[in-house]
């Protein structure tokens, strides 16, 4: 046994570790903490990335000294490696370069805990990404929805606690759904692990038992996790939460949080019900149909908000959307498009955020747009940065955002009845992407008014927050020219989700 | 800010319209449910597909594997003990986050408990006395509980809470500045610190010894004594520990916002 | 028995009920709690004393506690203002 | 493929007791009453789990005197799951009244649509 299939399970446990030894410390060590601690596991997920790479293999790791059925376990392949790779570097970079932000948002005594709840975040999240265990999975997500409330609860204002307490309604409903869902499933196959219920679930749907348990079992559990990554017309709750949180929180929720429980969707389709089944129960129509809402409405939504950060949360379920159609294509170059877009929104939305926070910083923290005429000119970084971002997520070549429209474009060829509509709403979007974001890139080159109060100010922004948005343009950069090797990554990937070793 | 009449009206009016939405959203939610629950396997029936060869295992082999008398706790702190560790960190985040969202700041608190405290029913002798007569009993009770989670009902959670509320009891009876004595804001940290880090070096050691396929070289003990059932005695104390802790923690700051 | 266990789940259903219609947040909590512990009571019919006992602590005590003490300072709060006011 | 349409009688009292639940959390405006939905939506679904471990005249998995034979004891997973997720649902209780809590020391009000109201402003 390999000393690299250890890493899952060390990844884990240092995040957990790190957690629960910042509730001694103070704010400037529970920062370092947390990030130290994230670099560990970001450094360890680059080496299983590169090991599961070599060896073309995926492993499973028994939590204990109890084998397959009987104990919990880990499973770790490519997919799994790339996406904890990518999550726990987002992470780094958004707590990197929102430090200043949070150091002003958030009260001293509360900044330890903010860093604390990251690290359960961080933990929650890889564990979702790893878990071979259903109900192991229920009880991450519950504790990934108490770490992002948290950090988004940790800016005490007004608007924030109630931003908060809709999240949590929300989220609450979705766990209520996903809950009695794995019951269900337990009541009919008496499994919860994964590779258990893929085998019950391909009997089942050989002798046509328990139809009708299955189909409500997968769209309580598609409704469930829907809800909690705001797919359309649950989404009421995200532009509060994510456009009023602090800009490292906003980076996190909108890159990483989000794509956890699509992941672990995913990880439903493929592993549990096995993605023949999956597609033969229609559900993935149903994504498909609200994922192409989503990429309009929440586009359209967009365009009527003048409010930069709420006009970026708005985009994010327009993005969610794309990635649920991709999904719902039901095709195999469409699945890989939706997870190529989960890498793409990852590294682009973050970026986006905190270039946002870059601009109004030197505009004198007003969220409107109107306010912030020539801030690109007066923060020359962040206002680069920000163009970098919205041509990328309105789908120029070069950037990563194109990328992933040109394999949904492709994924869709394969699966013609779907194949009209989807051109037709990429295109929409597309347009209507950058009815938004054009605007505001006007906006910020605009010469410097006269009368704006703001005109001498400088941008004063750390070090820190700099060298971040230059590693996110060149991520950005490097995902758009040489995606070819992540692709072929997420896709042998996902054969091993698939269970092909 | 008051709600102007025009607006209190339409608020009216759309929960009555909410009202009709709600009814007919749970019809439909309880017609689709009780539809599947028709297809599922009978109730209470040998034979059900949730009685398999793990529940098996569990039964069959559990006492010689954990050393466990009492089956649910050898399924939730050693065969599924990943989930459980799930569970604390839910409890944890729980309490991190009711600190972050309720703790005043230090000159706050100390105003703010002066004001209250005279409604505190620190004076009162039949309760104190109720009190001192109730406190030794729960106490013992709940060790018992805790103690005995591997052999009987109960475990760390069942006994964790009474404990929480034994200390509750303690605080109103004798007022906080005596529960201040032995808990305070700076132990209680340090104790669900502790407890915690105990909590998950002991799960981390099985969980990579289990990982690794080494033996664990903890001994299970003889079966049915106090102690026995390897690391679950402990793994119960601990959670108990953590769980007396964040009831307690969470009275005091809803009760006053500080500890 | 089968008679007194439906009973009992009756008795949920109508608990659930009436918390949902119930107009002061005093009776609803105050049913919630009742609703808790007769779930206890179902769960030793179900032969799950474990649950039993944790429900009993945790589901009846412990989150009644909190809704108590929440009640319990909003109401303060409440005469807070109020008294304010008058004066 | 057979129906148990009265057989299944806890269940069907735990799906009531879910959808109730589930209505009071989604639609109910009253923030204390959308936990108490919450609490009574998560009860149900436990109380659906524990009705799916119970096999008619068996004993608790707590071992008598040993006797280890599995055709004695009913299903003691869900009894773990459920264990599990009633910690789950006290935790995230505790923290959604802390939250409701500051809401109400700001707004002084327990309605989900005045609090939505009167924060409309403070945007921007």
């Amino acid at each position: 046994m390999a000393l690299a299939h250890n890493i899952p399970f060390i990844s884990i446990m240092i995040t957990i570790l790190a957690a629960v030894t910042s509730l001694l410390a103070d704010k400037n060590r529970a920062a370092r903490l947390c990030i130290g601690a994230l670099t560990v596991v970001a450094f360890l997920s680059a080496i299983l990335f590169a090991y599961l790479w070599q060896t073309g293999t995926s492993f499973t790791f028994s939590m204990g000294h109890f084998p397959a059925p009987w104990g919990n376990e880990l499973q770790a392949g490519l997919f799994e490696a790339l996406m904890a790779l990518t999550f726990t570097v987002v992470m780094i970079l958004s707590l990197v370069a929102g430090r200043e932000r949070v150091v002003a948002d958030i009260a001293p005594s509360r900044q330890g805990m903010y860093y604390l709840l990251c690290s359960l975040l961080t933990c929650s999240l890889l564990a979702l990404i790893y878990t071979n265990d259903i109900f192991t999975a229920y009880v991450f997500v519950e504790i990934n929805t108490l770490a992002a409330c948290g950090i988004v609860a940790a800016k005490d204002t007004g608007e924030t606690i109630t931003a908060t307490i809709r999240y949590l309604v929300m989220s609450l409903l979705g766990s209520g759904l996903i809950l009695i869902a794995v019951s269900l499933l337990y009541a009919i196959t008496g499994h919860l692990l994964m590779n258990d219920l893929l085998s019950s679930m391909t009997e089942l749907a050989a002798s046509g038992d328990y139809a009708m348990p299955c189909m409500v079992i997968m769209l309580f559990l598609a409704i469930g996790l829907a809800i909690k990554s705001a797919l359309f017309p649950f989404h009421t709750w995200l532009p509060s939460a994510h456009g009023s949180a602090t800009a490292a929180s906003s980076a996190i929720l909108s890159g990483i949080v989000l794509k956890g429980y699509i992941i672990l969707l995913l990880k439903i389709f493929y592993r549990v019900f096995g993605l023949s089944f999956a597609r033969d129960l229609r559900v993935a129509d149903l994504l498909f149909v609200f994922g192409l809402l989503g990429m309009i409405m929440g586009s359209v939504f967009a365009v009527r908000e003048k409010n930069l950060k709420h006009m970026l949360a708005y985009s994010s379920v327009a993005q969610v959307g794309y990635i649920f159609m991709g999904i719902g294509l039901s095709t195999d170059i469409g699945m890989v498009a939706a997870c190529f877009h989960i890498l793409a929104h990852a590294i682009t939305k973050p970026l986006l955020f905190l270039a946002a926070d870059g601009l109004m910083d030197v505009s004198g923290h007003s969220k409107n747009i109107f306010n912030m005429q020539g801030a690109a000119r007066r923060n020359i970084l962040a206002g680069i940065a920000f163009t970098i971002g919205a041509l990328s997520m309105i789908g120029i070549p070069m950037f990563s955002g194109f990328v992933s429209k040109f394999y949904f474009v492709q994924g869709s060829f394969q699966n013609p009845d779907k194949m009209l509509v989807t051109l037709i709403v990429l295109a929409l979007s597309t347009v209507l992407n950058a009815m938004y974001y054009l605007p505001v890139l006007v906006t910020l080159y605009l010469s410097n008014d006269e009368q704006s109060p703001h005109r001498h100010r400088q941008s004063a922004n750390s070090r820190n927050y700099q060298s971040v948005m230059i590693i996110f343009i060149l991520l950005n950069f490097i995902l758009g020219m040489f995606y070819e090797p992540v692709i072929k990554a997420l896709e042998q990937g996902l054969l091993m989700l698939g269970g092909a070793h | 800010m008051q709600l102007s009449s025009v607006e209190l009206k339409l608020l009216r009016r759309f929960r009555k319209i909410y009202t009709i939405i709600a009814f007919l959203v749970s019809l439909a939610m309880a017609a689709v449910l009780l539809l599947t629950v028709f297809n599922l396997p009978a109730f209470g029936k040998a034979g059900n597909p949730a009685e398999n060869e793990v529940i098996g295992r569990y039964i069959g082999k559990g006492l010689e594997e954990t050393g466990a008398v009492n089956i649910v706790a050898a399924v939730i702190l050693d065969y599924r003990a990943f989930d459980t560790l799930g569970e604390t960190l839910v409890l944890f985040s729980a309490l991190v986050a009711v600190i972050m969202l309720l703790k005043d700041e230090p000159g706050v608190f100390t105003r703010r408990y002066r004001e209250r405290s005279q409604f505190e029913p620190e004076k009162d002798q039949i309760f104190r006395s109720v009190a001192a007569l109730l406190i030794p009993c729960l106490l013992v009770f709940s060790i018992y509980i805790i103690v005995n989670g591997h052999l009987s009902a109960g475990g760390g959670f069942a006994g964790g809470a009474i404990l929480g509320a034994t200390f509750i009891l303690y605080n109103i009876a004798y007022g906080i500045e005596k529960a201040r004595r032995f808990l305070n804001e700076k132990s209680f940290l340090r104790f669900i610190t502790a407890a915690l880090l105990f909590y998950c070096i002991a799960k981390g050691y099985s969980f990579f010894t289990g990982g690794n396929h080494l033996p664990s070289v903890i001994p299970l003990g003889l079966p049915g004594s106090i102690f026995s059932g390897g690391l679950i005695l402990p793994l119960n104390i601990t959670v108990g520990i953590v769980v007396a802790c964040v009831v307690y923690g969470a009275f005091c700051l809803f009760n006053r916002g500080g500890l | 028995m089968i008679f007194f266990e439906i009973l009992l789940l009756v008795f949920l259903i109508v608990c659930a009920v009436a918390v949902a219609l119930t107009r002061q947040l005093w009776q609803a909590i105050i049913i919630f709690m009742s609703y808790s512990l007769v779930m206890s009571v179902v769960w030793v019919f179900l032969q799950a004393p474990d649950l039993a006992v944790t429900e009993a602590a945790v589901g009846a005590g412990i989150t009644s506690i909190l809704f108590y003490l929440a009640l319990k300072r909003i109401n303060a709060m409440q005469e807070g203002k109020k008294g304010g006011k008058s004066k | 493929m057979e129906f148990h349409l009265f057989t299944n009688y806890v269940e069907i009292a735990a799906v009531i007791l879910f959808s109730v639940g589930f209505t009071t959390l989604l639609f109910h405006q009253n923030l204390m009453k959308k936990i108490i939905g919450f609490n009574i939506m998560d009860t149900a679904i436990f109380l659906f789990l524990a009705a799916k471990g119970y096999i008619a005249g068996r004993m608790a998995p707590i071992l008598v005197e040993g006797a280890n034979d599995p055709a004695l004891y009913i299903n003691p997973v869900p009894s773990a799951l459920v264990l599990t997720g009633i910690v789950v649902s006290v935790s995230v209780t505790a923290f959604a009244l802390a939250l409701v809590l500051r809401l109400y020391e700001r707004y002084g009000t327990l309605h989900l649509d005045e609090i939505l109201y009167l924060t409309r402003g403070e945007h921007d």
